[in-house]
């Protein structure tokens, strides 16, 4: 597990990332355009989704999936619950601006998720195809849970204003899309589509990997670097302690599952994860009273790194050691 | 050449907004409007940058549109219904325009 | 050809466009950055003419090519005169923006060619490699003779103003000069080129297309939501008709040239095609009277799609009939 | 701090037109201008946005220039003759300068 | 609706001076400020365009802040002094908001 | 040497490069985006970098590091002196504008290091990988001699306001960080990293070079067309020069070292390439009073080309003779 760490840590991927960390602190100009860090997270989701894809139409669909996007909603459905509750207990987080936070820690992030997915191919170890599914179905239920929440406290505008639109624009949300919509075009094309494709969408992956993981690394030190101001211990010690409360949870559910060692892996860290793209417009739409500058700076700027550099190691451990 | 008075509205908001505020100034009969980008910015909620930014969560863009004066009201009372509960800014201003006859 | 068609519906490149038509269609805020659609669009055209160049440097130029090229420009002086009949005979568009549509539908779309050089390489039908010159040179005859057919009604910008500098605007256009900049560079460094450039300019292009065609069809999808006024029955008849008498006149000319299959197919959907790109730009300037709306919902929103999903296999099939 | 008046002329014209008014702007001996994008937005001709385009067609961008009022007439006759017949429009307005002589 | 006047400042400056000038404000105590891009541009130093720039030597932006008209002059010194010696220049028109107490 | 020049005459990398010139100079509108250009640049700074790093990691650090450091950075010291002198004794440039210009040349471009590497790529030459390291030496000294001699004209900027400042963030310029951060990422990751990255890094850095070449000629071109009154006799002839004399003092310094004929090609190029990136900002810091477009006229309109098409082959060849 040692072995594990190191080797995490000394991959490019984590190395990049501290690099683009490192350089946001020192306040060089090192920057990433916009319109290339969409365009590497609409790659890194295209390239995971069609992979996902071509693995089920391989391997085919089993009663598992099933199984495994009912844990995923359930998670994703009680989290924000226990993330609400600590928040409370421990923080001085008012209710609305807890249970925005909460809502972000139920839901899963993409750039977790591609990230994981990176170790896993490096490590060789497979994961199903499907999980690409359990990942896109645990987006929304924490949205719910946290807005039940908010309601006894703030008339929120999702009543007010039209719900409906705001669950649609969730649902329809550009990564959940391409996540799916490349997966889709994945199973339909199988190993026709993969041949074709192989050069771009999977062996150019750990680099463009690398590029965005830079990315993700500066804007994470930017927003450490603004957001200073909400860190307080309480907090700070939440956006660690509930990743790993997530974990836990994840696990428990997915030994009776029987889920393999790699897709074990994928669950733990989607429930580890905290959103950062889907989860907070969908706040600002919903609370807006909420600071959104609170959630994403623990999301990014700690949970990310922390799941980053020790918790995937971790949890890939932990996951080949519980998995049958 | 001979010019008009008209309005000038300024809408400084969230991405994640927009659709629903470009709706309001629909509804309420404006003749057009246009969207300018911002790329950073400072204000009483903190510091923020477009620059490498994948979620459009905390980014701001700017609503331009020229309105008849005596639309103005109407157009101020729908959008700032929106706006005031969230991040962001309503400016007026006077301009005077050629073709009175396209706002 | 049954399987052609269903080979080519269940292709990566058509799903992901219909993935985008679709999304654009939910109102999904799934989005490609303007500067991304512009390097992948780049990126096209730099690969086709590069190799098309290379191609060149290999085979040799045969007297076809000067054949082929004369086939193209009378294709490109002649079908807006038929075009601009069709549409005064069946529509209700006034004479201007007639004449503007007859222009697009005259000249050929980059984009397109893009498309059914990808689905012949996928079907290892061999082009030759000058098609790349034939289709810069039917880009721009079609604009003359719509301008002339405009004149009688409209004193067109472009005489009061610079003619000459509009059409020096055209010829110049980006998208011809990266397709013959990077045709020639592909003729002059031949196979030391290709091979240099191969993993970047070769075996990634089907990965490129798709990203490309995904952003096609968001753009299309948003265009047909917005553009569907002006899709009156006999318009919209008119840009799934006049493509297919494009086909027919392009099929009846490459017959005597004695082209092959490859090129024939390429003729063909050259022909077939409406500019979206040089023509558009180009009606601006000269015929600002014109709405542009109509023609790009025409071309974009309705040719380009039935090209891509029937025409294309259609064009191909038959070309490997008719031809030598 | 000692301020001078000025006008502020905004051109919203299609991309495809910018190098001709430009052109015209310079003619008209204007000091300068600037170009700023628009990402979206609504009018009479309908909606449009920038995103994923490869075709300038469709796509709008604002010019500003800052000139002195004695110079403005000529600068709108100029300019106002060629956005005339195209989608876009002018305004003006009134701002104040620091550095009078720049302008 | 019930407005009330401030003052709009529009600093139009070269990009490698930007932080030196949102340092600036923020030490004038404005309580905001918006970056809007400038894609291309003509003045007494030439033309320049942002297209296919990797460096940001030869690229302005236009920084926006609307301020109360108390603090204008402060915010005009401290700023002025720093955009004189440098390619770019200030303009101050009028506005009117709707929150006073924001600005 | 004949033949060595007639291949890079014809490489597509000078091909693309003139396309670009070429299409700027008809005023054709072909362009790349800013964020594209800038994805470029990142992504070839990060290549270099890295293969930098992997190379040092297989063969170990020599004492000649320390001894090209050094020779670089006495290079960077000295070389604005000549130039100043230089362009003061035949221009009529102004003291300001004149150093200025001097710390350009002293100063070494990111844009010709790759250019060169590239070159040495396509001829198969190796190079030491920690030429990447003497290239972000040689980036600063240059500005602190330049604002040494413009301080005896005018007070700079950099006195009356934060000198420290400003060095800081030459010292962390972005292109800097990119550059040096990939080279420790490709040092601490080695065999195992170049692997993983290879396809994306590595071999589709021909093609991504192709790019940007483009990019940096059609930027040249409209610089040309531009900056067409800055270019005097004399001051075009210092652009020509001056390269000249930095490269003939660089071989002085890299045969006593005994660089290998690969590296001493690169730290020729170095001494005779002029800066485009760092120094031109930093200028705009310190000496407003500078004209930019003098410099960057001079560097990317003149240097450059003149470097890429004759001086790099040149600088090649001398090496390989000179070199043990
Ligand atoms: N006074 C101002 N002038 C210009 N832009 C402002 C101003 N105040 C706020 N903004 C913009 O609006 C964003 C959000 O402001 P705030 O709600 O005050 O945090 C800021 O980041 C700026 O982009
Ligand atoms: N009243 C307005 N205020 C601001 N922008 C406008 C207005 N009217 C038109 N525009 C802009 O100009 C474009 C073309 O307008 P139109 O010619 O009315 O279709 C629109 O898409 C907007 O970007
Ligand atoms: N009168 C003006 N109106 C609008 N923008 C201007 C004006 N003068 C200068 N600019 C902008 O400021 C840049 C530098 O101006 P200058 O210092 O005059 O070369 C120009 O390239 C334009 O982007
Ligand atoms: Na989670
Ligand atoms: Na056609
Ligand atoms: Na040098």
């Amino acid at each position: 597990m040692i072995d594990l760490a190191l080797q995490n840590l000394l991959s490019p991927m984590v190395l990049f990332f501290v690099l683009g960390l490192g350089a946001a602190l020192a306040r060089s100009d090192l920057s990433v355009p916009e319109a290339v860090a969409k365009l590497l997270a609409l790659y890194l989701l295209m390239s995971i989704g069609f992979r996902g894809g071509v693995e089920v139409a391989h391997h085919g669909l089993t009663g598992q999936l099933v199984a495994a996007i009912a844990a995923g909603v359930l998670l994703s459905f009680t989290m924000p619950l226990i993330a609400y509750g600590l928040l409370r207990a421990t923080s001085r987080l008012d209710p609305v601006n807890a249970a925005a936070v909460a809502a972000h820690y139920g839901s899963i992030s993409a750039v977790t998720f591609v990230a994981v997915t990176g170790m896993l191919s490096q490590l060789a170890i497979a994961y199903d195809g499907y999980m690409v599914a359990v990942a896109a179905a645990m987006e929304t239920p924490a949205i719910v849970t946290a807005l039940m929440i908010a309601r006894r406290y703030v008339k929120s505008e999702a009543e007010t204003v039209e719900r409906g639109q705001m669950m649609r624009e969730v649902l329809f949300n550009g990564s959940i899309v391409i996540l799916l919509g490349a997966f889709a075009i994945g199973a339909i094309t199988g190993t026709r589509g993969a041949t074709l494709l192989k050069p771009f969408l999977i062996d150019a992956f750990p680099g463009f990997l690398c590029l965005f993981l830079l990315d993700m690394g500066l804007v994470a030190g930017r927003g450490l670097a603004q957001g200073r101001r909400y860190l307080s211990v309480p907090v700070t010690a939440f956006a660690i302690v509930m990743p790993l409360i997530g974990a836990t949870l994840a696990a428990a559910l997915a030994v009776p599952i029987g889920l393999s060692p790699g897709s074990t892996a994928v669950l733990i860290t989607l429930a580890a994860s905290a959103s950062y793209i889907a989860v907070p417009a969908a706040m600002r739409l919903a609370l807006p009273q909420a600071n959104p500058a609170i959630a994403l700076t623990l999301s990014l700027g700690v949970t990310f790194p922390f799941n980053l550099v020790f918790g995937i190691p971790l949890y890939i451990a932990v996951a080949g050691r519980i998995a049958s | 050449m001979q010019t008009h008075p008209k309005k000038r509205i300024e809408i400084v908001t969230e991405m994640p907004m927009l659709r629903r505020i470009t709706a309001r100034l629909d509804e309420a009969g404006v003749t057009g409007w246009s969207v300018v980008p911002i790329l950073a910015g400072h204000g009483q909620s903190g510091d923020w940058t477009a620059e490498g930014q994948i979620s459009a969560t905390r980014q701001m863009v700017m609503l331009i549109s020229i309105v008849d004066a005596a639309r103005l009201d109407a157009v101020l009372d729908t959008v700032f219904a929106v706006v005031s509960t969230h991040i962001g800014f309503v400016t007026v201003s006077d301009v005077a325009v050629v073709r009175p006859e396209k706002f």
